[in-house]
């Protein structure tokens, strides 16, 4: 693989990683469809992750898996476990607001009928 | 690291968010959710944190896309408006956002650098002495389990909440 | 045994109960409160004595799981933690007993589950306030997000949507918080805040940096609703249960304003917040604006809970101006405000939840005559009322008063005067609801079994006794305001200088 | 649909399938200690059985096999066993999780520790797959309900 192509992909996550937020504040914001209001906010919340996953990663690094014989080697031979340990618990946290927000929407629509904010905004008047 | 695979993941990964948040139906939406999901876990997998691509194939692509179809199964509700409400205020927040972070990115460590200060500093222990330290040989379950297991305490604490507070919304009572 | 593990077992004595309130539920669903209530006890308690313990022998470092910080989770208890862990476990206790004895069906039954979610939320806030890791601080915050979202919701009908909204406007919060940590982790590689402390000086010139602490002061504005991040507060604490309200509103946006006041001290440091950036400004002059809109938005309302609700963006704008003035009398305001308005706001709403199940409604017009039917609590409310206002001896006084002198000794005079006029506000905005409370009623409202035939009708003594004791509190803290600030705030305020 | 599907084939392929879904998702728990997985994954993929017996055998079948209160119940006893393997650590004169000082009869050093994960790990597995059966069983009910 040439330099100037990992280079290009590398800082492309960082730039994707900033993307998917952009895309997803603007859903959290703009959409009047709850629904869609949580699709946003787990683009958004992925994004995070995405960014923090990147900061891991080691060209010609290999998994975060030492033998279980021998020495462990130089660090610089593995990629940075921390970040992984700790988005791990971000997607933990991810599904469990997911869980809520859904409990939420369900009963909404049980009583109101209706995903859209300014219907519902109108019944619950 | 392959740089094709992670390029191919990210304009992939990229496309399947713009779908989902402009598909015009909740169901279709929904699905292309958990594709982008399915994406971003193998995008992690090239990136070499094979557990966090586990984690996120199982719970993003896979429960949580289940947990979002059995919310909209019984609903008649799943055309959405197209063109959104409050379309200038977010794209002002996303500009504002994007503008924001694309300032502060070239003082970002470079993408893949083993001399930047997450890879200098902390980790190295982790990954020197963990196998010593902990026993566990997947250096994420030392570092989940042991170095940091209170937040994995408290994460256990977090879905937990969740359950319950499932339990509390759901409940037989009327409303 | 117990000094030594003081700052871990904050965390322990609440989460360990709320976990093991559902298998305790099967046995008798009537242990549910009185558990509840004693966990919260026993964490106060410790709370306390951690604030004694610290005065005597300086800060407490705890490493959970025997791993030295940075690799491991550091615990810290000094003495802004520690006051502020005392203030949230007392007052959350009485807001505990409150939510028993007012036995709000909407946490009645389903195996301890309301009980449950509240011993969560004061183990999670606990958690926030101890904790010496950024990482950590955030799992924390989700887990009184959750614990929050449920407890709102459960209040059926118009608190779903008010749950709902802050679902996404918290989560929205707190990934904000985490993408600024996930900057500063990128920079720095490190999590633990003295760590980052430590090596944040060599990056300081880093676009970073100003970036991260945008995020993270936008993610924690957000949890403490100040104007103009306050959108999903006024209907949450209106719409909500009572005993939820009770314990939400007097502490759990004041972790957050912790949370800031931690990160901004005790990691960027006195001199970032002041000189090198334009952050302590940019927080005064939020601070002040919450002060005025809080203020303004709570004289239109006509529902003491929602007038309520936006005095809290009021007040809680104090506390952030005296974060962002960051002098040595501004940070010793903010911090016994965090004590002052924990105690009269948690009153406040006590009165509201006592009267909205004694008189069937927190409208204005619902209280009238409530001097002569519920004449004990009328008499707390007056009591928080006077502190609200800032009528000395109760504390309130004190703590604006520290404000003002922070606000004039650095030359501000405008936030001075911001805070005198917040202060104007307060008072007819108060004043209002008194006078509501001490109307006789309409004649046209008293057809056929009024509030007039039924007499006397307080709540119950259950209800009372956490009612009277933050009353009482609220008139302690200003007497003792002296003692408190120098014996404590003073060296809470000096956190982060030099 | 939650009603059960109505092909015998189906009904009996989930039915073989499910015992191998619950061995796999045992297999990720104890193997997360050498490689990828863990508590958590094998949780998910333990529940991920539940909800495939909900959706074809539908949801009366599943609230038979996980009824709701004892899935909480379950959900609670995994949160407890990590929370009491960290307090047992506190008890055995260390810190809080640190699984070097818990009173077991395993020799102390990295052999200790990774007795201690195990038993996290453990706890989290029990938490993580009966909270999200609770989470899907509930959500599942409500929707019926409401379509009823």
């Amino acid at each position: 693989m040439s330099l100037d192509l990992s280079v290009l992909a590398g800082e492309a996550v960082y730039l994707v990683a900033f993307g998917l937020l952009a895309l997803g504040i603007f859903a959290l914001i703009a959409h009047g469809n709850l629904m869609k209001k949580v699709i946003g906010l787990t683009i958004f919340q992925t994004a995070v992750i995405l960014f923090f996953v990147a900061t891991s990663a080691k060209w010609q690094a290999t998994l975060p898996i030492v033998p279980e014989a021998g020495a462990a080697g130089p660090a610089a031979g593995y990629m940075n476990p921390l970040p992984h340990a700790l988005m791990l618990t971000a997607i933990v946290v991810m599904v469990a607001t997911l869980g809520v927000a859904l409990a939420l929407l369900v009963r909404l629509h049980r009583r109101y009928g209706s995903f859209e904010e300014d219907d519902l905004l109108d019944r619950v008047e | 690291m392959s740089a094709v695979l992670l390029a191919l993941c990210l304009a992939i990964a990229l496309l399947l968010a713009v779908a989902a948040l402009a598909a015009g139906n909740l169901l279709s939406a929904v699905i292309v959710l958990g594709a982008y999901s399915l994406v971003l876990s193998l995008l992690w997998a090239a990136m070499g944190a094979v557990d966090v691509a586990f984690t996120e194939a199982t719970v993003g692509a896979g429960i949580s896309t289940v947990l979002l179809l059995v919310a909209l199964l019984h609903t008649s509700a799943r055309r959405v408006a197209p063109v959104p409400v409050a379309r200038w205020l977010g794209v002002a927040a996303a500009a504002l956002l994007a503008a924001v972070l694309f300032w502060a990115a070239p003082d970002l460590p470079r993408f893949g650098d083993p001399a930047s200060a997450p890879n200098r500093h902390v980790s190295p222990r982790y990954l020197e002495a963990g196998l010593a330290e902990t026993g566990a040989p997947n250096i994420v379950t030392g570092v989940l389990g042991d170095y940091r297991g209170y937040d994995t305490l408290i994460e256990t604490v977090v879905i937990f909440t969740a359950a319950l507070g499932c339990w509390m919304l759901l409940s037989r009572r009327p409303g | 045994m117990i000094r030594h593990h003081l700052p871990a077992l904050l965390v322990v004595v609440p989460l360990g109960t709320g976990l093991a309130l559902p298998l305790l539920a099967t046995l008798s669903s009537r242990l549910a409160w009185p558990a509840t209530v004693a966990a919260g006890a026993v964490t106060a308690a410790l709370a306390v004595a951690g604030v004694f313990q610290v005065l005597a022998g300086g800060p407490v470092h705890y490493a959970v799981g025997g791993w030295p910080p940075p690799w491991g989770i550091e615990l810290v208890l000094d003495p802004l933690s520690a006051f502020v862990a005392a203030v949230v476990a007392a007052v959350s206790t009485c807001s505990l007993a409150y939510a028993g004895g007012l036995d709000d069906p909407a946490l009645r039954g389903r195996l301890g589950g309301g009980p449950a979610l509240c011993l969560l939320l004061l183990a999670a806030m606990m958690g926030i306030v101890v904790t010496g890791d950024l990482f950590n601080l955030f799992v924390f915050l989700e887990v009184a997000a959750l614990a929050t979202y449920a407890l709102i919701g459960a209040g059926g009908g118009r608190a779903l949507l008010a749950s709902f909204r802050y679902v996404i406007l918290g989560s929205l919060g707190a990934s904000f918080y985490l993408l600024g940590v996930g900057l500063l982790y990128a920079l720095t590689g490190t999590l633990n805040m003295a760590d980052l402390a430590a090596r944040l000086p060599a990056a300081e010139a880093s676009r970073l940096v100003p970036v991260a602490v945008g995020l993270i002061v936008m993610g924690l504005g957000i949890k403490m609703g100040v104007a103009p991040l306050h959108g999903w507060l006024p209907d949450a604490y209106t719409y909500a249960p009572p005993a939820v309200v009770a314990l939400l509103a007097p502490v759990a946006t004041k972790v957050a304003a912790y949370a800031l006041a931690r990160i901004l001290f005790s990691v960027l440091g006195v001199s970032f917040v002041l000189d090198a950036s334009v952050l302590g400004g940019a927080l005064a002059w939020l601070g002040a604006g919450s002060i005025l809109v809080g203020g303004i938005m709570a004289l239109r309302q006509d529902d003491l809970r929602r007038l309520l609700a936006y005095s809290s963006v009021s007040q809680m704008g104090y506390i952030v101006l005296g974060i962002g003035l960051a002098t040595a009398n501004s940070l010793a305001g903010a911090y016994l405000h965090i004590l002052n308005h924990a105690l009269m706001k948690g009153c406040l709403f006590f009165v509201a939840g006592a009267a909205a199940l004694r008189l069937g409604g927190t409208a204005l017009a619902d209280l009238r005559r409530m001097h002569r039917l519920m004449p004990v609590t009328t008499a707390c409310l007056v009591v928080a009322a006077l502190s609200m206002v800032g009528i000395p001896p109760a504390g309130g006084f004190f703590s604006k008063w520290y404000l003002l002198l922070g606000a004039v000794e650095s030359g501000h005079w405008v936030f001075a005067g911001v805070i005198l006029a917040g202060g104007l506000l307060a008072v007819v905005y108060m004043f209002r609801v008194l006078e509501h409370v001490c109307l006789e009623p309409r004649a046209a409202d008293d057809h056929g079994g009024g509030h007039a035939r039924v007499g006397r009708k307080d709540a119950s003594p259950a209800v009372l006794l956490p009612l009277v004791v933050l009353a009482v509190g609220i008139v302690a803290a200003g007497i003792f305001n002296a003692s408190i600030v120098n014996g404590l705030l003073r060296l809470a305020a000096s956190v982060g200088v030099g | 649909m939650i009603g059960g599907h109505d092909s015998v084939i189906v009904q009996t392929a989930v039915r073989l399938l499910l015992p191998w879904i619950r061995i796999f998702g045992l297999y990720v728990l104890f193997h997360g200690h050498s490689s990828p997985g863990g508590g958590f994954q094998g949780g998910v993929i333990f529940a991920a059985s539940y909800i495939v017996l909900g959706l074809a055998l539908g949801r009366r079948e599943l609230e038979r096999c996980a009824p709701e209160r004892a899935t909480l119940q379950w959900a609670a006893v995994g949160a407890l066993v990590f929370f009491g393997v960290g307090v047992a650590a506190l008890v055995g004169g260390g810190a809080l999780l640190d699984y070097g000082s818990l009173p077991l009869p395993v020799p102390e050093g990295p052999a200790l520790r990774a007795f201690g994960v195990l038993l996290i790990e453990i706890g989290v597995f029990l938490a993580v797959a009966a909270s999200l059966t609770l989470i899907f069983v509930r959500l599942a009910k409500v929707a019926e309900e409401e379509s009823a």
